[in-house]
């Protein structure tokens, strides 16, 4: 397998074993907050009012936007609030949501899928089934899943990616566990719908039970599992790529056009969920983890569930806490738990308050370079970020960074990297934005200086043409003045 | 006879660098040098001017000057060949490279008062060397000079990132820089 | 590929190298006496207070001096002077390494020429007499005293190197063995050794020592054929001068060399060359200082182009 | 000495005549560098740099009428900007012209207007729609906050709107990211 190993990457073992590695069922909350903006770009707009009722499943938001899928309701209910809440991303912003207050009940709308023979759809149905569930790509990037899908028809390969791509996170071997029958039928329902011959399931070679489980499941010869190294960053889709097929996906363009599918395991679950039963994704399985919790843990939860409340089921100590959401390497530190679990909340980390190492000056040791798995060189890439020279910074393709976050882990002088990198790469969207609008301004203004020249140019042609004629009227009248003064003097001529 | 050539291209590029060595041209080097594509820019420009320069001081000098006997006017006949021939280049990068002559501003012209070009045509009368020898000696230090330009601009563009003391921000600290350069550039005595 | 969280950070970096250099140093003080020892703590004691004193003007936290590259400067400036220069030799060129090779810059990190030799190649140009003086026999604790605090006439002491005496005898005519095991060839071994413990340790990567060695194994066995009255030789060069501690404790600063993996190889390549040319034509007896400056100052470039290739792209 | 004086005429006219001739042969049409300097001012058209937008006022800059630290709304990186450009020592933005506001767009009380469409014609980007006696409204996403409406609306009916930090246009503080 390691024929095709990407350079670099890290090796780290997990610090936070679990111990029990059993899916522990969370019933549904009291109350719910459902974030309508869980990623960048467009975010839903909320089709039900404060006080409405709901059911399970019921679409509480919708969109236009063909990147922006429906929320549903996790829970039975009523519409208690539509207001902004805080969301887990570094900006610390609040982003639109609705809050449900549970009824109790947990009543559930009438669930219609396909049943398991899926042929009876087209495949564009079930890609419609999948949009409509509201399915995202639960790894962590939150890519809606039926774009991923309708950009891979025809895909000769589907990988299927259950590597985690974070030591501390469990939640997918979980997942291999408790449900190895719904994820080969969603593997194959997503077989036909792209058309493909052949998909391949990436599992860490570690994962013993999960690999066997599955193994013991599959029916269907074009589909395989492959126990993958547990070198971290291998979850990374491209890099993922690169190391079964041995194809390497340029920089710009996605898997798809290279005829790859790359789905994440928990969203192959979703879209079993979706398909064959008609449910939309309204729960996740969430790792909770952590140096300061006595019973970490993963939990199946219902989207939008506080993260206070599934924390308090893993018994967490009584010292403050730091959290970290979303993966020890690639997740953001938050400053509290009131943050409610959106679709790509794959674990919460609650660690003890450790003393956080200074940084210090960069040597340019280029152990940054030696484990980076994109070839960048970080060093220069830290230099330039620190300094804001954004041009300097692209020039050492900054933008192909993956932000996963290996030189950050491997720095002697305890730099955190990918910060840095995140900030530089803020700064260039924030550039290009502004140059966007700077252009289409100056379009703007130039189309009106043209108008108002066009309209003088009209007036001043219209103002001439009716002096022209007012001209011409007067010198007839003139005419006619004189002819009448002649007449006139004719006539006296003729008195005389 | 080649061996000669060699020595001058070596001795003018390297151990007698106009910039580094014998100081000569300081004001480019120290005002076109924020930016590497501006110094590489202000490199050619110097190049062809300093080469030019020198070949077409050399053909006044045995040709106008001499027979004429009016040596002593030498200094202006220079410095107005050396006006044409940067006035002919302005036009030429004018023409070619709106971008470049942007960025060199007020320094390609300023090339006319470059000590170093009137410098290397007086050198070379002074020297008496051939015509070919006189163009070598031209070209090998205007390529000193880009060269050590080129360095200094990379230089410059990293230690901009730098935190430098206040009162060394900017030109000081690219002063020590270019001082530090010299001492390294001491290396080379004894080499030719 | 690293396994679990490296344990190393940037003090224990520099300390690993400062362990490194003991062997030699230790090899130096057997030869040549107290005066070795006398040039470090001065250089250590100036070096640390001329950060301290520049950190205190600056208002910054004096904090980083802890990560012992202002003790490493000291130390590798202090082994490359001879041992029995006059005290203020040392302490003039450390404190100019500390604060003009690398404070006014901005601390550790920023400097773009190696501290140490622009401290040696400052001291060089400027004091030619004092610092080419070298000794060959072992002073004692208070011999050593009086060499460097007293301005006694210490000619009887000196001798030249090696790296001279090859210069001269090639100059004369004379005949000239180069394949000869003296002192220097001792403390060449000792760094060579030290080398190799900072590469078990994976504190320097082999690109830039051996392309340096290659650098000047090229380039002098050239010189051997196209010039043999000048040329003294591979094996000569190798182990005369500073050659290994510069491939393995001077090149490898990494503030200051290239920190591509090509680029190293060109940077350690180009200096080999530098050396070999500087030794043989220029005016100073060794050119490690220099070449390394001269590579120093093309090291933005040399970064640049030698980018690595990026995945995907 | 009149030899001298000769020599030297005619050495100097061959000299004149090569540079007129190759002024002649390498002319260049327009000023390239008007156009340079114009994408680096910001584009609000807001005419606080005294000029009537940013093309007239990169003109002024070419024809070096205007200094470059007239615009408020580049702020000091957009000075900076042009120094660069120009190889000139940058300057601190002069206070005259105006501060730095943050990025904001207009919005038009739609109760209180009065359909003048004063602002219609003092908006410099046509991004405010209406027609005479109807309600006029500001399109959000064209509106530059040049706020050259305001002072002409006969009933003070538009308002700054700061626009609202959000998730994709977010920048992190260098001063959070650093850990020294």
């Amino acid at each position: 397998m390691s024929k095709h190993d990407f350079r670099g990457g890290v090796l780290i073992e997990n610090p936070y074993p679990l111990n029990q590695l059993s899916v522990v069922e969370v019933p549904p909350p009291k109350k719910a907050i459902y974030l309508l903006k869980q990623r960048e770009g467009a975010s839903a707009k909320p089709k039900v009012k404060v006080g409405q009722k709901v059911k399970v499943g019921q679409v509480i938001a919708v969109s236009n936007n063909d990147y922006c899928v429906p929320m549903h309701s996790s829970i039975s209910g009523v519409v208690s609030a539509i207001d902004d809440q805080p969301i887990a991303h570094s900006s610390g912003l609040k982003v639109p949501s609705i809050s449900i207050e549970s009824d109790g009940k947990d009543d559930w709308i009438s669930l219609k899928g396909c049943g398991e023979e899926v042929d009876k759809c087209t495949p564009d149905e079930i890609i419609e089934k999948i949009r409509n569930a509201g399915i995202v790509g639960m790894g962590g990037a939150g890519f809606p899943a039926h774009v991923k899908i309708k950009g891979a028809q025809g895909a000769k390969t589907i990988i299927i990616n259950a590597t985690e791509c974070d030591p501390a996170t469990l939640c997918d071997d979980a997942l291999m566990r408790k449900y190895p029958e719904e994820i080969i039928k969603g593997i194959e329902v997503l077989m036909y719908a792209c058309q493909s011959q052949k998909a391949i399931i990436a599992v860490e070679e570690d994962k013993v039970d999960a690999i066997i489980k599955l193994n013991q499941t599959i029916k269907n010869k074009n589909i395989c599992v492959e126990a993958v190294p547990i070198k971290y960053s291998t979850g990374a889709e491209k890099l993922l790529i690169k190391l079964l097929l041995d194809k390497v996906i340029p920089t710009g363009s996605f898997a798809s056009s290279s005829g790859v599918l790359c789905q994440n395991i928990a969203t192959v679950k979703a879209i079993y969920d979706a398909v064959v039963i008609g449910k939309p994704l309204v729960s996740r399985i969430v790792t909770v983890n952590g140096s300061a919790l006595k019973n970490p843990s993963n939990y199946e939860v219902r989207i939008g569930s506080s993260f206070s409340d599934i924390v308090k089921k893993s018994k967490p100590s009584a010292n403050p806490h730091e959290i970290r959401v979303g993966g020890m390497m690639m997740g953001v530190d938050v400053p509290d738990k009131n943050y409610s679990i959106c679709k790509i909340t794959s674990s919460i980390i609650v660690d003890e308050i450790k003393i956080k190492q200074k940084e210090s000056a960069c040597i340019r040791c280029s152990k940054c370079n030696e484990v980076c798995p994109i070839n960048l060189l970080p060093q220069q890439l830290f230099w330039f970020c620190k300094s804001d020279n954004t041009k300097k910074a692209s020039s050492y393709d900054l933008q192909d960074c993956i932000e996963c976050g290996c030189c950050s882990y491997v720095c002697p002088s305890h730099i955190p990297l990918v910060e840095y990198f995140q900030y530089g790469k803020a700064l260039v969207k924030k550039e290009l934005r502004e140059q966007e609008l700077a252009a289409k301004s100056r379009e703007r203004y130039e189309f009106k200086e043209f108008r108002l020249d066009r309209i003088k140019q009209e007036r001043d042609k219209m103002m001439a043409e009716k002096k022209a004629a007012l001209k011409a009227k007067m010198a007839k009248e003139k005419d006619n003045k004189a002819k009448i003064a002649e007449a006139l003097k004719r006539v006296n001529d003729k008195k005389k | 006879m080649l061996n000669e050539y060699v020595l001058i291209l070596v001795s003018t590029i390297l151990v007698n660098n106009f910039v580094l060595v014998k100081f000569l041209g300081l004001c480019p080097f120290m005002g076109v040098s924020k930016k590497v594509d501006t110094a590489i820019g202000m490199g050619f420009a110097t190049t062809f001017v300093l080469t030019l320069a020198s070949l077409s001081s050399y053909v006044i000098n045995k040709y106008i000057l001499v027979p004429f006997e009016i040596e002593y006017l030498r200094t202006i006949a220079f410095i107005v060949t050396i006006a044409a021939v940067v006035g002919f280049t302005e036009l030429v990068v004018n023409k070619t490279s709106p971008v470049l002559r942007q960025s060199l501003g007020i320094f390609l012209p300023l090339i006319t008062t470059n000590c170093a070009v009137l410098g290397v045509a007086l050198l070379n009368v002074t020297e008496n060397s051939s015509l070919l020898a006189s163009g070598l000696y031209g070209f090998g230090a205007a390529i000193g000079f880009s060269f050590v330009l080129v360095l200094f601009s990379a230089l410059r563009e990293k230690i901009e990132g730098a935190d430098v003391p206040l009162p060394f921000k900017g030109a000081p600290i690219a002063l020590i820089t270019a001082g530090m350069m010299s001492i390294a550039f001491m290396g080379f005595i004894g080499l030719a | 590929m690293i396994t679990g969280k490296p344990i190393l950070n940037t003090s224990n970096l520099m300390l690993q190298v400062i362990y490194g250099l003991i062997l030699g140093v230790a090899l130096q003080f057997y030869f040549f006496g107290w005066g070795v020892i006398y040039q470090i703590t001065l250089a250590l004691i100036t070096g640390i207070a001329a950060e301290i004193i520049f950190l205190k003007i600056r208002k910054k936290s004096i904090d980083v001096i802890k990560d012992n590259s202002a003790a490493l400067t000291a130390i590798l400036l202090a082994i490359s002077i001879p041992s029995i220069a006059p005290w203020w030799i040392v302490v003039l060129g450390t404190s100019f390494a500390i604060i003009f090779g690398k404070q006014l810059y901005g601390g550790l990190g920023s400097n773009p020429l190696n501290p140490a030799m622009l401290g040696y190649a400052f001291l060089l140009i400027s004091f030619p007499l004092e610092m080419t003086r070298w000794t060959s026999s072992f002073l004692s604790f208070g011999e050593g005293l009086n060499v460097i605090f007293s301005s006694i006439n210490i000619d009887a002491l000196s001798s030249a190197t090696r790296l001279e005496e090859a210069k001269f005898a090639l100059m004369e005519g004379e005949v000239f063995n180069p394949i000869q095991i003296d002192q220097t060839v001792w403390i060449n071994l000792g760094f060579l050794f030290g080398g190799v413990y900072l590469f078990y340790k994976k504190v320097i990567t082999w690109q830039i020592p051996l392309s340096f060695l290659a650098g000047i194994i090229v380039m002098s066995a050239l010189l051997m054929l196209v010039d043999s009255d000048h040329a003294m030789g591979p094996v000569f060069h190798l182990f005369h001068g500073a050659t290994m501690l510069g491939a393995f404790f001077i090149l490898t600063d990494p503030v200051s060399s290239s920190t591509t993996p090509r680029g190293r190889l060109i940077f350690g390549f180009l200096i080999g060359i530098l050396v070999i040319i500087i030794r043989t034509y220029g005016s100073y007896p060794d050119g490690v200082a220099f070449a390394v400056l001269l590579l120093n100052i093309a090291v933005p470039l040399i970064d640049y182009y030698s980018k690595p290739k990026v995945f995907g792209r | 000495m009149i030899e001298a004086i000769i020599v030297f005429s005619i050495f100097a006219l061959l000299l004149g005549l090569v540079l007129g001739f190759s002024a002649k042969k390498f002319k260049v049409k327009g000023n390239p560098l008007v156009e340079q300097i114009n994408s680096i001012l910001p584009q609000t058209q807001c005419g606080q740099c005294t000029y009537a937008g940013c093309k007239p006022y990169a003109e002024a800059i070419a024809k070096g009428e205007a200094k470059i630290n007239q615009c408020p709304p580049g702020g000091q990186e957009g000075v900076d900007a042009l120094a660069e450009l120009l190889n000139v020592d940058t300057l601190p933005l002069n206070e005259e012209h105006g501060e730095t506001k943050p990025k904001h767009v207009v919005e038009i009380d739609e109760e209180l207007c009065i359909g003048c469409t004063l602002c219609i014609q003092a908006c410099p980007v046509d991004a405010i729609l209406g027609a005479s006696k109807v309600m006029t409204t500001v399109i959000a996403s064209e509106c530059t906050g040049c706020d050259l409406c305001i002072p002409v609306c006969p009933v003070d009916c538009i308002y700054l709107i700061d626009l609202k930090p959000s998730m994709d246009e977010y920048v992190p503080n260098m001063e959070k990211v650093t850990n020294v």
